[in-house]
């Protein structure tokens, strides 16, 4: 019963905004973090439960209507999203006086819907049903681009929009063929009998899938888009975009892609794809000057490397990507918030204004937040690209190998450049106010970077264990339509 | 004389050569033009067509809509109704997006006077 | 007559990419697509019996595949409050000239009519074609009848908003009900009995779903023409 | 002790105590504890003291780690801690130029080991020689270019040098003698690993340690910054080792090597930081004459460039002893006339240093006033160089312990008698009665010296020079030092190498790969018709090409 509440409770926290908005200024926010704690103790208690994968029926049996997954892999991702939804919640809280949103009650329906939907992306099994929280994600994640209503900020959210209905249209073409052909849309029928049908259908499908949701996770000829959007929005709204909602997006196309896309020379495609894109990004980002920007290239760069993580279709290597998108949403998080504490005073900062910010409290967590995304020793980035390296030396892809190591290292060339510009020697004029309850949320952060980084065995079974899950498709299988 | 047209192979390739035509027409404009709402409107052109493909090939003619009353009982008659719940929450869901779009792009006339799509380029990168 | 034109290159091109792409797309529909198959919707109209309601596609729109109207609703609601929120009600951006006198009596007068019409689509949405979308839609479009023949004609914010969290913490609410007491979201518990097929008081939970969908989808377009309607005149 | 990493059971680590480890932690230990002497001197943040200890840990796991992994953990570590210890000092360029060719390092060194790792599945040592040969012949060329670039950048070899003289000039006076002492012996260690487990990699050593020790040495000579001289001195000493390594029998004079120049680096870093510290000019030709006010400083300066240039007595003649016999052993003549070239040539750059400094007329008026530098800058000078003179009289001291290290390396020992005497396959010497026979010549010069000196003219003040028939002025150039070396520019070879520098091509590397950059950019340029035609192309074009 469990699965469902992950999903419904923010639905319904959502709908019931307006009223809950009327009982005072502050009853809203409370209320939403409260509701967003509970959900993580649930799936605290979960994770500490060890249960094996459930099913979560909803109104009908399960390859007849939609049904919710809930196993070790879609609960590692629920709790990530909870975690990161709910410090997120909190940092804005506590910077809420400051600077708080217009129609603060809409941003935090938005906020929700935003929750359920990723967290419904990654338990559904059912196609159409992913469709529509497919939607929902991307709806509430235009309307938070857009919202400081700025030139710029509708620029983004257009941008985003037009993107996500063109994808949703590819989409929606590829579940039509599905349900025609196939004649289910639940994800094991689909599995079972996809290698049933035509070639050239297959490839269709899977193209057309490709595309759909290559805009969404970014991939290199689709993802023109992407900076556009993170330059016109908020820093706080892009660390929900590249902490949640693209996981989200990846996680869910590659849990499609291991059950039932072609395998063989399709993957190895999408794994050059990746190494393609995430040189193209890094190298794009090499001379950018406007930090929001630098940093959407940077995502970038890092969704290529889990991209190709996750393409590699070995346990060990969907280890590694569990490992990075931990590292990478806990560090982005970081850092776009941590910028947006710099932007209090004037949004799209430039690089230069490094040299003038006097917060040495800032600086260090930027450098950890940095470091851990360079993938040094003792910080988690290091574990995912180790053993993501790792596991294509063993495969022999030494070419994805090279490249993936060189793209690290142009990204390396501006994140060190940024450090530079942070350790600039001479007076620094401004002051920024970093009240201490954002400073614990940064420490928390940036601790459990330090701490996973040095113990990654205490989450490294726990993460043998998604993969595995992620990976066994004959188990999703039965689960769903049994035998 | 029009006989032949009540194959299913007859519909099916009608079916199909219109929504891909509407397709393409769709398609040309989101390709090539550059007015914001003519892009909004290629969107949905593009959706209408897979709507209308949707459809069109799951319609079985030989079968009565799924609507159990006095003379129709036998399931095993009936088409499938899952095809036209999809298409209505498809339809919703690209309403909702288009309404929003064209939210977006009032106000973003409204602030920049700026109507087409390439030359939205507030942001110097 | 000299039908020569400079076509842009990019036209051009976007010809050549959409004709293509269009062109494959045919070709593998053609050949491939099945006629007759056995599918998922064939299993749903046997189970349908067990839940006592006429119209197959409601049971399929509202119970089988409920979730995802629910996740519709939820898309319609973000996109109900991002239309409100970019075009926030200005009362000075309003239709300049009154309309005339017999419109706006027409309107008045059409205006139960149609609400009543919406009420009924949406009430037998489990009997017959129609259902909560219908309704919803139909009562919005009295409401933009109402809006464009009266110039002063609003419909309180407050009551829109009303209606549509109501009805959607109810809807949240009534899963949460199927969820305690048939340990399934949105499971049908209140009786339904299959004899009364084709009553309007059968069906047990789907006809209130479809109800309350009903007046979801009719409270937000309504916001939602309303909003587009009151800033449609200084662009 | 072997463990295992992250929970992970196929990786296997191990940190091992070896006599090789023990060697380089002494290195350490005795680094840290001198540098840490002068500390008090200066005020520093307390950061700089985390920092510090970080990087010290981090070289201890290098050292003791048994396996690449955990060797490479702490290459990693070591090159960021002191990307940080850098950043107190150094300009913005000088700190980016490091932390590229630093990461670059430590990116190579990461795709050299995942390599190494992929044949064999293990990282540890032991298995790295098997690894080796089951890659093929272009992985094992892959391999082996990967890992010497590597150690290159970190050991600063010619053409790998750009980021280290910056960084050596611009680092804290606190700082420079552990990084010339320490550092760059961490890229040794990586070396005589890669050397003593994997392969010998003969040509391109034998290359590359030539090239640099001759190279740097011209550069050293016409540099006109004591810490820049000293910088480039330190890359041709490790040429030196580079170039021992490449034959059969190098490891005993390469590790004989590398201790000397530890304390030697130590010394010469630690008199100057004592220098600079009480005259605050960085200038050979800002200095001059100094020898009266700091007489204990200058005594450590002439050891220590005694023992830089090789010359006997002192330890740095045990070193190069046994260099020149290692590479005469091995018949590479060519190599050892061009250490020997470089080695004589080395001669001016000492010269200029300690007349720079010491001797001369003082330039500048408030070089009259400044006093000997603080005990806490002599006391570990004490130590350094009597070391250094131990080791010259006994330079048989510390063979047993080369010995054990080559032992466990499975090379051929050196041969021992006593502690007096270096016994090489082609000569010995006995150091005692070398260090009497030079000790006594000294003493009596020193003794003539000072009969001599009470009939010399003393000048009155700095302008009194008798001799000449000048009478000069603030705005002469009294010194005599003053762009000494310039004229060597005249020799064809030398100019060649002055005139030409590698920072002409990392800056055509840097200026392409910005080009590059900027062209790549462009499609992020947020245009969605664009971005659209793509994405239908990039369909078409997947659809048509895998369509059966």
């Amino acid at each position: 019963m469990s699965s469902t509440l992950f999903i419904a409770l923010p639905l319904l926290f959502g709908f019931a905004t307006p009223l809950l908005s009327r009982l005072g200024k502050n009853a809203l926010a409370y209320t939403s973090v409260l509701m967003q704690l509970s959900l993580l103790g649930l799936a605290l208690s979960l994770l500490l439960a060890h249960s094996s994968t459930t099913v979560e029926l909803i109104s009908i049996a399960a390859p007849l209507g939609i049904s919710f997954v809930l196993s070790t892999a879609s609960l590692l991702m629920v709790l990530l999203f909870t975690l990161l939804m709910t410090l997120f919640s909190l940092y804005y809280l506590f910077q809420r006086r400051a600077n708080a949103y217009a129609n603060e009650s809409k941003f935090f329906t938005l906020l929700n819907m935003l929750l359920a939907a990723s967290i419904g992306l990654v338990l559904s099994s059912d196609i159409f049903n992913i469709y529509v929280f497919f939607e929902i994600a991307g709806i509430s994640a235009y309307i938070l681009s857009a919202y400081s209503k700025t030139a710029l900020a509708l620029e983004s959210g257009l941008k985003y929009l037009l993107t996500g209905a063109v994808a949703s249209i590819f989409l929606l073409f590829a579940i039509v063929l599905i349900y025609l052909h196939v004649g289910s849309l639940n994800l094991a029928v689909i599995a079972e009998q996809f290698q049933l049908l035509p070639y050239n259908v297959k490839l269709l499908i899977s193209l057309l899938l490709l595309i759909g949701f290559g805009f969404k996770v970014e991939v290199f000829p689709l993802n023109f888009w992407v900076t556009d959007v993170y330059q016109g929005s908020t820093s706080l709204v892009n660390a929900l975009f590249s902490g949640i909602v693209v996981k989200a997006y990846l996680f869910v196309f590659f849990h499609i892609l291991y059950l039932f896309l072609p395998q063989g020379e399709f993957t190895l495609f999408l794994l050059y794809l990746g190494g393609v894109s995430m040189l193209v990004a890094e190298v794009a980002g090499l001379r950018q000057t406007n930090l929001k920007r630098l940093f959407a290239y940077s995502s970038l760069g890092q969704v290529a490397l889990i991209f190709v993580a996750f393409a590699m279709q070995n346990i060990q290597a969907v280890q590694a990507a569990f490992f990075i998108v931990i590292a990478h949403s806990l560090a982005k998080f970081m850092l776009f918030l941590a910028l947006a504490s710099l932007e209090k005073t004037e949004q799209n900062m430039h690089i230069d204004r490094l040299k003038q910010i006097d917060s040495p409290f800032l600086m260090v967590m930027m450098f950890l937040a940095m470091l851990s995304l360079l993938g040094i020793p003792l910080f988690v980035g290091f574990v995912g690209k180790f053993l993501l390296l790792k596991s294509l030396a063993v495969e022999g892809m030494l070419t994805l190998l090279v490249m993936v190591v060189v793209a690290s290292f142009i990204e390396a060339i501006y994140y060190f450049k940024l450090m530079g510009y942070m350790l600039h020697k001479g007076t620094r004029s401004e002051k920024v106010e970093v009240s201490l309850g954002e400073k614990m949320i940064f420490v928390s952060l940036g601790l459990s970077l330090l701490l996973l980084g040095v113990f990654p065995m205490s989450i490294a079974g726990f993460l043998q264990n998604a993969a595995e899950v992620l990976l066994d498709q004959t188990a999703y299988i039965t689960l769903l339509v049994g035998g | 004389m029009f006989e032949f047209l009540n194959q299913p192979e007859v519909i099916k390739t009608i079916v199909t050569l219109g929504a891909m035509s509407l397709f393409f027409v769709g398609l040309f404009g989101l390709l090539t033009r550059k007015h914001i709402v003519k892009v909004f409107i290629s969107i949905a052109i593009m959706e209408s067509a897979i709507f209308l493909l949707f459809i069109g090939l799951s319609f079985n003619r030989e079968k009565v809509a799924p609507i159990i009353d006095a003379t129709q009982t036998q399931v095993a008659t009936m088409n499938d109704p899952i095809p036209q719940a999809m298409i209505l929450t498809a339809i919703v869901i690209g309403m909702a997006v288009l309404a929003l779009g064209v939210s977006f792009a009032i106000e973003y006339y409204k602030l920049t006077g700026k109507t087409e799509i390439d030359t939205m380029n507030e942001m110097r990168f | 007559m000299n039908i020569k034109r400079d076509i842009p290159t990019a036209t051009l091109s976007g010809f050549a990419l959409s004709a293509v792409l269009v062109l494959t797309l045919i070709t593998i529909l053609l050949q491939y697509l099945p006629l007759s198959q056995q599918r998922v919707g064939d299993a749903l109209l046997v189970l349908n019996e067990k839940e006592g309601v006429a119209n197959v596609v409601t049971t399929v729109v509202v119970y089988f595949r409920g979730f995802d109207t629910l996740g519709e609703i939820a898309v319609l609601f973000i996109a109900s409050l991002g239309v409100g929120l970019m075009l926030q009600p200005n009362t000075e951006c309003r239709l300049k000239a009154e309309s005339n006198f017999m419109l706006q009596t027409a309107s008045t007068l059409l205006f139960p009519l149609i609400l009543l019409f919406g009420i009924y689509v949406m009430v037998y949405g489990h009997l017959s074609p129609g259902g909560g979308f219908q309704g919803g839609v139909i009562i919005a479009s009295g409401v933009l009848l109402l809006l464009i023949s009266h110039k002063n004609f609003e419909v309180p914010h407050t009551v829109i908003v009303a209606f549509e969290t109501v009805a959607g913490v109810s809807y949240v609410l009534i899963g949460f009900m199927g969820l305690l007491l048939l340990d399934t979201f949105l499971g049908n518990f209140i009786p339904h009995d299959i004899a009364n097929m084709g009553m309007l008081l059968s069906g047990g939970v789907i006809p209130l779903i479809y109800i309350i969908v009903g007046i979801k989808v009719g409270s937000e377009m309504s916001g939602i023409v309303q909003n587009l309607m009151q800033r449609s005149d200084d662009v | 002790m072997e463990f295992s990493l992250y929970g992970l059971s196929d990786i296997v680590l191990s940190l091992k105590v070896t006599a090789l480890a023990n060697f380089f932690a002494l290195l350490i230990v005795l680094s840290t504890l001198t540098v840490l002497f002068i500390a008090p001197n200066y005020r520093l943040k307390r950061s700089f003291y985390l920092l510090f200890t970080l990087l010290v840990a981090s070289l201890f796991l290098i050292v003791y780690a048994h396996d690449y992994l955990l060797f490479f953990i702490g290459w990693e570590v070591m090159s960021i801690s002191t990307y940080f210890l850098l950043s107190f000092t150094l300009s913005k360029e000088a700190l980016h130029k490091y932390i590229l060719f630093a990461m670059a390092s430590a990116l190579s060194l990461f795709v050299a080991i995942l390599l190494l790792y992929s044949t064999q599945h293990s990282f540890l040592y032991e298995d790295a020689k098997q690894s080796y040969l089951a890659m093929s012949d272009g992985v094992q060329q892959l391999f082996t270019l990967f890992m010497l670039i590597a150690i290159f950048i970190k050991l600063g070899t010619i053409g790998f040098h750009y980021w280290l003289v910056d960084a050596y000039e611009e680092s804290h006076n606190l700082f420079t003698p552990f990084l010339s002492a320490m550092l760059s012996k961490m890229g040794l260690y990586a070396l005589i690993l890669f050397v003593a487990n994997i392969t010998q990699a003969t040509y391109v050593l034998a290359v590359m340690g030539l090239l640099t020790t001759i190279i740097a040495t011209f550069k050293a000579i016409e540099q006109e910054s004591i810490k820049r001289l000293l910088a480039y001195s330190s890359i041709a000493q490790l040429g030196y080792i580079v170039t021992v390594l490449s034959v059969a029998d190098g490891m005993g004079g390469a590790l004989y090597h590398a201790l000397i120049h530890t304390l030697v680096k130590l010394l010469l870093f630690i008199n100057i930081a004592g220098v600079i510290y009480v005259t605050q000019k960085e200038k050979l030709s800002d200095l001059g004459g100094l020898i009266y006010k700091l007489p204990q400083s200058f005594v450590f300066l002439l050891i220590g460039i005694i023992v830089l240039a090789g010359m006997p007595p002192l330890g740095g003649f045990a070193s190069k002893f046994m260099i020149y016999t290692a590479l005469l052993d091995a018949k590479y003549l060519l190599l050892l006339a061009g250490v020997m070239f470089s080695s004589a040539s080395a001669f001016i750059y000492v010269y200029k240093l300690i007349y720079g400094i010491y001797l001369g007329h003082p330039t500048h008026k408030n070089l009259e006033e400044v006093k000997e530098v603080p005990w806490t800058f002599l006391a570990p000078q004490y130590l350094l160089a009597s070391l250094l003179v131990i080791i010259g009289t006994f330079p048989g001291l510390v063979i047993p312990y080369i010995n054990r290290i080559l032992g466990e390396l499975n090379l051929t020992l050196l041969s021992f008698e006593t502690i007096q005497t270096l016994i090489t396959s082609y000569a010995q010497y006995n150091g005692f009665v070398v260090m009497g026979a030079f000790g006594g010549i000294f003493v009596l010069v020193l003794m003539m010296f000072m009969l001599l000196r009470s009939k010399a003219k003393k000048p009155k003040n700095r302008f009194d020079i008798a001799y000449c028939a000048e009478e000069p002025n603030e705005a002469t150039h009294l010194h005599y030092g003053y762009s000494m070396g310039q004229e060597l520019k005249r020799v064809g070879l030398i100019h060649l190498i002055a005139k030409n520098s590698s920072k002409y091509f990392y800056d055509f590397l840097a200026k392409q790969m910005q080009y590059f950059s900027e062209v790549v950019r462009k499609i992020y340029s947020g245009n969605l018709l664009l971005n659209f035609n793509i994405a239908v192309l990039f369909l078409i074009i997947l659809l048509l090409w895998s369509l059966k």
